[in-house]
């Protein structure tokens, strides 16, 4: 994947399909790891990618597709020049409203539930972030990592 | 096939929950029974060893914040050792570094309180 | 995904488009890997089936795609309650003539090229293997893995 | 991202080709390029260490035969070592553990032949 300053390299892109299931959502990581060596993404930013992608892949399941086990979430991965995108689509209406920070204190003084970390780690772990509903797809999360500028060689 | 297993150990005041596999939705019950024989003020330090799980989800970090969420309520410890540079980076995002301390390996994490114990 | 003796598992389908470019067959891997290991199929059996996958996307980019980087590969995975199943479709018109067993001597002499292990890896490293066309999606590849009967719990 | 390298260490009769990597397509030039330089008769043993070595798959297979090919040709003996079992197994079948013989790690695959050498 060595890109030369000159050369115009293509777009790749890989698609996956997964069913609503937990535990399924680690071969949508494991893709997502594999795309950011290829990228040459450092390891670090690609763990930050992996658990972006798995869950961003939990909530299609849970809060999209009702973890309805024949539906699938489908994901698209496009290797571009200089970003990785990841295209998360469910079946479902999509987020209503974005939900608020999460604040662990009042998790531990039982006021707020102690889930709800997801939305919060995905924003906080890739570089952009993109929730959409798509007519062909349903609801789609776009999760976006800049590729640093191709090295010259 | 089951990816998660925990297992206990009790010694005086403390307890160490060496975890292995995945800490997601599927490894709840196993950890809340875990906890649940340890969940008493006899117990005053709780050692969390994660250097046999590799993925933890949002899932897993509630199942840890409703775990310090009732060690809270009883006065007890809980420290945590093993986690990979990533996930002690997500501990820190989340704020439960500020109410888990982390150390290297299972002996460091112990060093302190056997001395305490001592 | 622990299985009781009385509940019938439903069937899984996990599917995956890959571009016809070398390396991109490590998420074909990859992915059969982690189905393998929900499958329950040991560690040593798992590397057998994903060296399979591996070399049957691999000539399905080569011989069935002539490498054209825009024409994908397709992988479908069927977790069923015997068997892991992997499906790699190509659009070629297939093999024409299954090759003879390739013998190391006649390469070290030169009498045959380096080259032509694949199917005889195939082969030899899974339970089944099935080689066809399907109307639809061109030629297909389907490799078969037995999985132990399920235990009871 | 170029995904694999190759490091050649010259002592003697010894030439050891420590690879990193895929064993590939994509490695073919590299390789090659390294052999080259001991495809020489005063080279008499080669040792291709493959501990760094993750995959492997049928081109990189072809790319081995073809240098067992050449090592014939001048009477070199290849050996290897840290070969995955997954992969010492491939190797069996296709033959290649007839002509090259596999260690666990390359102390042992150097150990007969500094023997030889001293
Ligand atoms: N793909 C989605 N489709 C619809 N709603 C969603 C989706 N993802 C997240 N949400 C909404 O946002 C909320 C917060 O999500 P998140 O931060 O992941 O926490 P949790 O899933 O634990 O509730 C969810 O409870 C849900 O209402
Ligand atoms: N997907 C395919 N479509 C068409 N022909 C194929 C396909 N896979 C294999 N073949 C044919 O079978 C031959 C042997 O394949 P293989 O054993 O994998 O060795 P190699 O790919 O190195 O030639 C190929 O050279 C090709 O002619």
């Amino acid at each position: 994947m060595k890109k030369t300053a000159s050369a115009k390299s293509e777009e790749k892109i890989v698609r996956l399909m997964i069913p609503s299931t937990f535990g399924y959502e680690k071969i949508a990581m494991n893709a997502a790891a594999e795309l950011a060596e290829i990228a040459g993404i450092p390891p670090d930013r690609s763990q930050d990618l992996c658990t972006a992608t798995a869950e961003a892949c939990i909530n299609a399941m849970q809060h999209g597709n009702k973890m309805s086990p024949t539906t699938s979430v489908d994901i698209l991965y496009y290797l571009k020049d200089n970003t990785l995108e990841i295209e998360i689509y469910d079946h479902g209406a999509g987020i209503q409203k974005h939900p608020p920070k999460p604040v662990l204190e009042r998790k531990l003084s039982k006021k707020d539930a102690p889930r709800g970390w997801g939305i919060f780690l995905i924003e906080n772990l890739v570089d952009q972030v993109e929730f959409g509903i798509s007519s062909r797809h349903g609801h789609v999360t776009r999760l976006i990592m800049k590729l640093q500028p191709a090295e010259v060689v | 096939m089951e990816n998660f297993q925990v297992h206990l150990e009790l010694d005086g005041a403390i307890a160490t929950l060496k975890m292995n596999g995945d800490l997601t939705h599927t490894a709840e019950q196993r950890l809340i029974n875990a906890y649940d024989k340890c969940a008493t003020p006899k117990t005053k330090h709780i050692v969390l060893d994660f250097s046999q799980v590799e993925y933890i989800n949002s899932a897993g970090m509630s199942i840890i914040i409703s775990m310090l969420t009732r060690a809270q309520e009883i006065q007890q410890e809980i420290r945590a050792c093993g986690l990979s540079p990533h996930f002690q980076k997500i501990f820190n995002m989340v704020g439960l570094s500020k109410y888990i301390m982390h150390f290297e390996n299972l002996q460091d994490a112990l060093q302190g309180l056997h001395a305490q114990k001592a």
